[in-house]
């Protein structure tokens, strides 16, 4: 028997797996498959307590993260091209127009 | 107590209406004589007015709310007649529309706009001084006693390019402020302690003897202030000199006749409440007397003829101040209404020297009596009253001031008053004779004046003889109690000071500069205004700009200063804190990582 | 109520913000309908405002034209709508400067749609909090009130010249003090500051309350706990105090006033500012009536320092706007020392000093534009014999002088009155003396600076200098007109301000 | 039910292979197609949870819809830069670290959690269920995301676009 708690440790162990691509990818290609890894983890965790609580909700909340994943990635990619455009890299840590 | 203040009050609306129409109406204005003519036209019914209402011996009052408040209004407006007011109201008609009319033909050259603008600022003086005189309360009284000294302002400050004239009016404001202080405070302080500002109510209130208000006697030294301010008594005299920078007639009118004494009427008009407070009469009448001798002395240095005249104004009105205080002030009263008399004739007459010779200095005159006789003539009427000669106005008037004193036991102000009449008659003959009888000046043709100015001239000039007259034919009840000693007495005194001024200017027996050796420190001191305009200008430009300049230093370099400062420390520590932010996305992410673990910390920590 | 009540007050509060709106979508690229606008939507305001006014039944007095709509019936706000006599003053007071702004700038040229659409929406911010009996939009309206003050100074306001002096005049170099910027910063920050306490202070109150309701009449109802009064007491104080300029609090007001263009000027003086005071007499004393009487020695104090501190630091400028600017700040510790004398009279005398305060220096500010826009300069010394060349404007400065050095017939004496009477009567007769001392400096700089800009022989710095004209006309005449009327009728004024202050002092005096 | 447990157990394998491989592959291209084995991982669990109609859409709009984007993104940039683009990582070692320590921090939570164990019963379609609630209680969310959508997709095309 699958308890929820297996559930949750993969999710969280996969969110652990995005987050290190996150923070140590360069590409900014790269980061983005990461935040994507992250929310899938999110995800899991939605279902697995919509699944074991008997609730809808999650599973809602599931499509809207997934749609608005979606749009992100789509935006997130714009924005890589129109930034590679202008300063011909996608290296994250060359981008630092924020910087202070 | 009749309602019917009808026509006191038609008395007191005409002239507002005239302003009015005056203000508001621009084009009107600006005609310049057409608004003369409106002005005097208001002001001639209005004398005629006064004159049905002193004749009929109207007493009444009436008040309307004015301030309201939750049980009964908190201040009320209205009128209060009764012979004084009557008697004064009469008084300040007829100079005023003597004034008016004598302005028409002196201020002739003046361009139609600024003619128009005096015209309105007579008549808003004339509105303003008759409510002052019909206030049935401290508080209405307050109201149009600060409006005159506005009108005086504007008045003075008439020829407001001219630097002296602006320096003079705003100077006159302010001290007469520096009094309307006291005056104000001792009104708030005495409604605190009475509920009301009503003449009326407070007098009873006096009468039943409910008035033993702690501290009475400094309320009414406030009150008292406000006087000594309007009615240039020492040391708040010094703005009337300078106040002469105004038009002649404006001095006739304003500085002479009727706004300078107002400190007077009040006094007489309150003498209950001042009654029940000794000490300060005998205040009043020791500064009172001391104003009259101080003034007098600076008159006898004077070249300026207006300033003569001025400060012969500041003398006199130390005497009507000295009368109340020694608890005549039916006399102080009296010759406040004589001395309104001849002394708007006084000035008027120099009005029309000046007109005729273009200054004002006395040594560059001489001669004038043969070129303008007439004016001549009405001049020494008005010298003659002043100095206290009978049968004239002045003479009865003065004699009972000094009655008054003497009979309130009150022997230094007493020899100073005489000491005063003495100067007066000396002070003024010495204008006489230099400026109208010495040898006659190269330089100008003078000439009469036109009969608008020769007329209001005449008119005082009679007025004074004639009331003058009627004292000496029906008198004997104003001056009853004076002992017997004091009529040859004081026309001793007069003759004393003619027969100087005559020996020193005159027949020039006596140089005049071998006197002032002689006196050098009284010279020196006089000359100098025994310097309290010094003494003010110091205190003001010392005192008063230089602590505001010091608040106004500190509040931007201090005050502020402290507040940019932190500013600017906040600003640097931003400045620093700023290289945190590396513009690079992931080192943001690991903020949020160890964010996340302190949470998760902080959580585990807090559970336990 | 009848259900087809007309919603007076919510016309007048949002007449404007239409107007803006349409401003911003409408008129885009013409200044003349632009201007028509805001001359409609405010004068329909201005005309509602004299005709409630006059409607407001004084018998009955409390609070009239009511008007409530639920807006999250969970936490209790609703938008609720009504005016007393103090607040029936103070919009009144607000239309008549608004009026008076739109013809005073009417000559704008830059942006003048955005202008005016910030503008009108600032007022709308005003109206609503003097009408608002619901602390939480009250508080939003507030909010709405000082915000476009700083793009409004920031864009179109004008830049001075501060020199830095002093041990701090390292900070004054790095942040640039006199900057039109600096001064849209300052205030800003300052205010905000202040609302920061203003909204604590709602918060206890709701939280402590307990009734689940922001709506002041369930607040006044309330009797909170004394120490609490006190401490609440104090954030409003300080955080209305802010807007209403205490000491030592003040500086915001000359620098902001005096970079500020015309209109703004015109309306943060003349009515800003008394948002202020008034939310200290009514949120404050109203709701806190303990805390009012603990507090009061401070409040009343510290406009005492401000009566006399600002009278002289108006002396020591020399430049035109700082002058009128601390004049303000003086005479607004009049209206917190009528306010903190818990008297009739003095509370009269403060709302009634809000009122005349705000036209007179409406008017100020209106006459330095005019004086500005033809001269191009704001140094007093560099003036003189303005008078000649310009009568109707020197008229009218002088008028406003007068009135606000406290001369009788003008509003000012009255309010000043009424405060020296409740002063003397208050607790603390001593700030009798500063207060009147106040109005002998005032008399010092006013007349001092008339007789430098118009008196005196024409100066040589300036040529073709022209009187005001046209809708210029329009602010001043209304203005002059207002300040004597009032001054000489203040019944018009202090009867429904009576019927107000007298049933908040029933609270204060025996709660 | 052991086919349930060995099917966790292989997809749970599958799935942090494949999210590992994405993370640490360096070729970007290898990475994407990892992304699509991982995501599609994902759909099995959600199988697993016996949720099908998430699982249809995971597919549909994850791993077809999410994978088809990157990969068109790759080679426009390739095509652009006119090379391959190699994926390289940088402060390994610190990522690792702090990214297991956050694994921790859950887990450590999950641990202490009193979390409800026993699954309910079968679960019922929950698709006629999702239908009626988006159209439902949702149905001004859906709105808002439809409109997000379209924003997003105007605002990419804008950013994609260019100077012409």
């Amino acid at each position: 028997m699958i308890g929820l708690s297996a559930y949750l440790v993969l999710a969280a162990l996969v969110f652990s797996i995005g987050l290190f691509g996150v923070l140590t990818r360069r590409n900014a290609v790269g980061i983005l498959l990461g935040i994507e890894l992250m929310l899938n983890a999110v995800n899991i965790n939605l279902v697995a307590f919509a699944r074991f609580n008997g609730d809808l909700t999650g599973l809602i909340f599931t499509l809207f993260t997934i749609s608005i994943t979606v749009a992100e990635v789509a935006v997130g990619l714009a924005i890589v091209i129109a930034i590679f455009r202008v300063r011909r890299t996608v290296e994250a840590d060359r981008l630092d127009l924020l910087r202070g | 107590m009749t309602l019917d203040v009808g026509l006191p009050l038609l008395v007191l609306a005409l002239p507002f209406v005239a302003f009015l129409l005056l203000a508001i109406v621009g084009p009107l204005r600006r005609t310049g004589r057409g608004a003369g003519l409106v002005s005097i036209a208001a002001i001639a019914i209005s004398f005629g007015a006064a004159l049905a209402v002193w004749a009929r011996e109207f007493v009444a009052e009436r008040t309307w709310g004015w301030i309201p408040a939750d049980g009964g209004p908190i201040a009320t407006v209205g009128v209060l007649v009764d012979p004084l007011s009557n008697a004064m109201l009469v008084l300040v008609t007829l100079v005023s529309l003597l004034v008016q009319i004598y302005s028409l033909a002196y201020l002739a050259d003046e361009r139609p706009g600024p003619l128009g603008r005096y015209y309105t600022y007579q008549s808003l003086f004339v509105f303003s001084m008759l409510g002052l005189v019909l206030a049935p309360g401290f508080l209405q009284m307050f109201v149009f006693w600060e409006l005159v000294g506005l009108c005086s302002y504007l008045l003075i400050g008439f020829w407001y390019e001219r630097p002296a004239a602006a320096r003079a009016a705003v100077k006159a404001f302010w001290i007469t402020k520096l009094g309307d202080v006291g005056f104000i405070v001792g009104i708030v302080l005495l409604w605190s302690a009475t509920g009301t500002f009503e003449f009326t109510e407070l007098f009873e209130q006096a009468q039943e003897n409910a008035l033993a208000v702690p501290g009475l006697a400094t309320i009414m030294f406030l009150i008292y202030l406000g006087a000594v301010g309007k009615s240039a008594q020492f040391p708040l005299h010094v703005w009337l000199p300078d106040a002469m920078e105004g038009p002649t007639p404006v001095s006739a009118l304003i500085h002479a006749a009727t706004m300078v004494t107002a400190g007077v009427y009040m006094v007489t008009r309150t003498e209950p409440l001042f009654a029940l407070v000794p000490e300060v009469l005998t205040l009043i009448a020791w500064v009172g007397a001391f104003t009259a001798l101080l003034a007098a002395t600076m008159a006898c240095v004077e070249g300026d003829i207006k300033r003569v005249l001025a400060y012969s104004t500041v003398s006199q009105l130390g005497y009507m101040m000295a009368a109340a205080g020694a608890g005549a002030s039916p006399a102080g009263f009296l010759h406040l209404l004589t001395h309104g008399l001849f002394k708007a004739l006084l000035f008027l007459a120099a009005g029309a020297v000046i007109h005729a010779v273009g200054t004002n200095d006395i040594f560059r005159m001489g001669g004038l009596f043969r070129a303008m006789p007439q004016t001549g003539i009405v001049f020494v009427v008005g010298t003659l009253a002043l100095a206290g000669v009978p049968p004239l106005a002045g003479f009865f008037s003065k004699e009972a001031v000094l009655g008054g004193v003497w009979e309130a036991h009150l022997t230094g102000p007493f020899l100073m008053l005489a000491l005063t009449a003495l100067l007066t008659a000396f002070y003024m003959f010495r204008v006489v004779f230099v400026a109208f009888f010495g040898r006659a000046h190269a330089g100008g043709h003078p000439h009469e004046a036109p009969w608008l100015m020769r007329g209001p001239l005449w008119l005082l000039a009679i007025l004074t003889l004639l009331v003058g007259i009627r004292f000496a034919l029906g008198g004997g009840e104003t001056h009853a109690e004076a002992p017997g000693w004091l009529p040859p007495l004081s026309v001793g005194l007069a003759a004393v000071g003619f027969v100087l001024a005559w020996a020193m200017y005159q027949r020039r027996a006596i140089d005049p500069v071998r006197i002032a050796v002689a006196l050098t420190p009284f010279d020196y001191l006089a000359r100098r205004r025994y310097g309290l305009d010094g003494l003010y200008a110091g205190l003001y430009r010392g005192i008063i700009l230089g602590f505001s300049r010091l608040i106004g230093w500190i509040d931007r370099y201090v005050v502020d200063g402290i507040l940019n400062a932190l500013t600017a420390l906040t600003l640097r520590a931003g400045d620093g804190l700023r290289h945190i932010q590396s513009g690079r996305a992931q080192d943001y992410v690991y903020g949020v990582a160890f964010g996340v673990l302190f949470l998760f910390v902080w959580a585990q920590l807090w559970r336990r | 109520m009848a259900p087809l009540t007309v919603p007076f007050l919510s016309i007048i509060t949002w007449s404007p913000f239409v107007g803006a709106l349409l401003i911003m979508f409408t008129a885009r690229h013409s200044p003349r309908a632009v201007r028509l606008i805001s001359a409609v939507t405010t004068g329909i305001s201005a005309v509602l405002s004299l005709w409630i006014y006059v409607a407001y039944e004084r018998e009955n007095a409390g609070f009239q034209f009511y008007e409530k709509v639920p807006l999250v019936p969970p936490l209790g706000i609703s938008y609720e709508l009504g005016v007393d006599g103090i607040s029936l003053v103070m919009v009144l007071l607000t239309s008549i400067i608004i009026v008076a702004g739109v013809f005073a700038s009417w000559t704008v040229a830059v942006r003048s749609q955005e202008f005016y659409a910030l503008l009108l929406a600032l007022v709308t911010g005003v109206y609503g909090v003097f009408v608002s009996l619901d602390l939480f939009v009250l508080f939003l309206f507030y909010e709405l009130a000082v915000l476009p003050m700083y793009l409004l100074i920031g864009i179109w306001g004008s830049t001075g010249e501060v020199r830095p002096r002093g041990i701090f005049a390292w900070a004054y170099r790095e942040t640039g003090v006199g900057t039109k910027e600096y001064a849209a910063m300052k205030l800003t920050l300052y205010l905000l500051f202040g609302s920061a306490f203003i909204l604590v202070g709602i918060l206890a109150l709701y939280v402590n309350a307990g009734s689940g309701s922001f709506s002041f009449l369930d607040f006044e109802a309330t009797a909170f706990p004394r120490s609490l009064q006190r401490w609440v007491f104090l954030a409003f104080y300080l955080g209305f105090g802010v807007l209403a300029g205490i000491w030592p609090l003040h500086t915001w007001s000359p620098d902001g006033h005096a970079s500020a263009p015309t209109a703004v000027s015109m309306l943060h003086a003349g009515v800003l500012m008394k948002l202020g005071a008034y939310g200290v007499v009514r949120v404050g004393m109203g709701l806190l009536p303990d805390g009012a009487v603990d507090l009061a020695w401070l409040v009343g104090t510290i406009a005492c320092v401000n009566i006399v501190y600002g009278a002289l630091s108006s002396m020591a400028q020399t430049d035109l706007k700082y002058v009128i600017a601390y004049s303000s700040v003086s005479h607004m510790g009049i209206v917190m020392l009528g306010a903190a004398t818990l008297t009739e009279a003095g509370l009269n005398g403060s709302v009634f000093q809000m009122f005349a305060h705000g036209i007179m220096t409406g008017l100020f500010f209106a006459l330095v534009g005019l004086v500005y826009e033809k001269s191009h300069s704001r140094e007093i010394g560099k003036m003189g014999g303005f008078g000649t060349v310009m009568p109707g404007i020197a008229t009218a400065f002088t008028i406003g002088g007068l009135s606000s050095l406290g001369l009788p017939a003008t509003a000012g004496f009255v309010a000043e009155l009424l405060t020296f009477l409740g002063a003397w009567r208050s607790a603390h007769s001593w700030w009798l003396y500063p207060a009147v001392a106040g109005t002998f400096l005032t008399a010092v700089y006013v007349l001092r600076v008339v007789k430098q800009i118009f008196w005196g022989p024409p100066s040589p710095h300036f040529h073709d200098l022209v009187d005001a004209r046209g809708p210029e006309w329009v602010a001043l005449v209304a203005l002059v007109a207002v300040l004597m009327l009032f001054g000489m009728v203040p019944g018009l004024a202090i009867a429904p301000i009576d019927t107000a202050t007298v049933p908040l002092l029933a609270r204060i005096v025996n709660p | 039910m052991t086919l349930e447990t060995v099917g966790f157990w292989v997809v749970a394998v599958v799935l942090l292979a494949s999210s590992l491989a994405v993370v640490l592959t360096p070729n970007l291209f290898h990475a994407v197609l990892y992304l699509a084995a991982a995501l599609v991982a994902t759909g099995a669990i959600f199988l697993l949870l016996e949720q099908p109609f998430l699982f249809a859409v995971q597919l549909l709009l994850y791993a077809g819809g999410v994978v088809t984007i990157v990969v068109f993104a790759i080679m426009l940039t390739e095509r652009l830069v006119g090379e391959r683009i190699r994926q390289t990582s940088r402060h390994l070692i610190n990522g690792a670290i702090v990214a297991a320590a956050v694994f921790a921090g859950i887990a450590g939570f999950l641990l202490q959690a009193p979390l409800a164990t026993p699954r309910p019963g079968p679960a019922p379609d929950a698709t006629v269920a999702i239908g009626r609630a988006l159209v439902g209680p949702f149905a001004v969310t859906l709105e808002l995301l439809a409109v997000l959508l379209v924003t997003a997709l105007l605002g990419a095309l804008y950013f994609a676009r260019g100077e012409e």
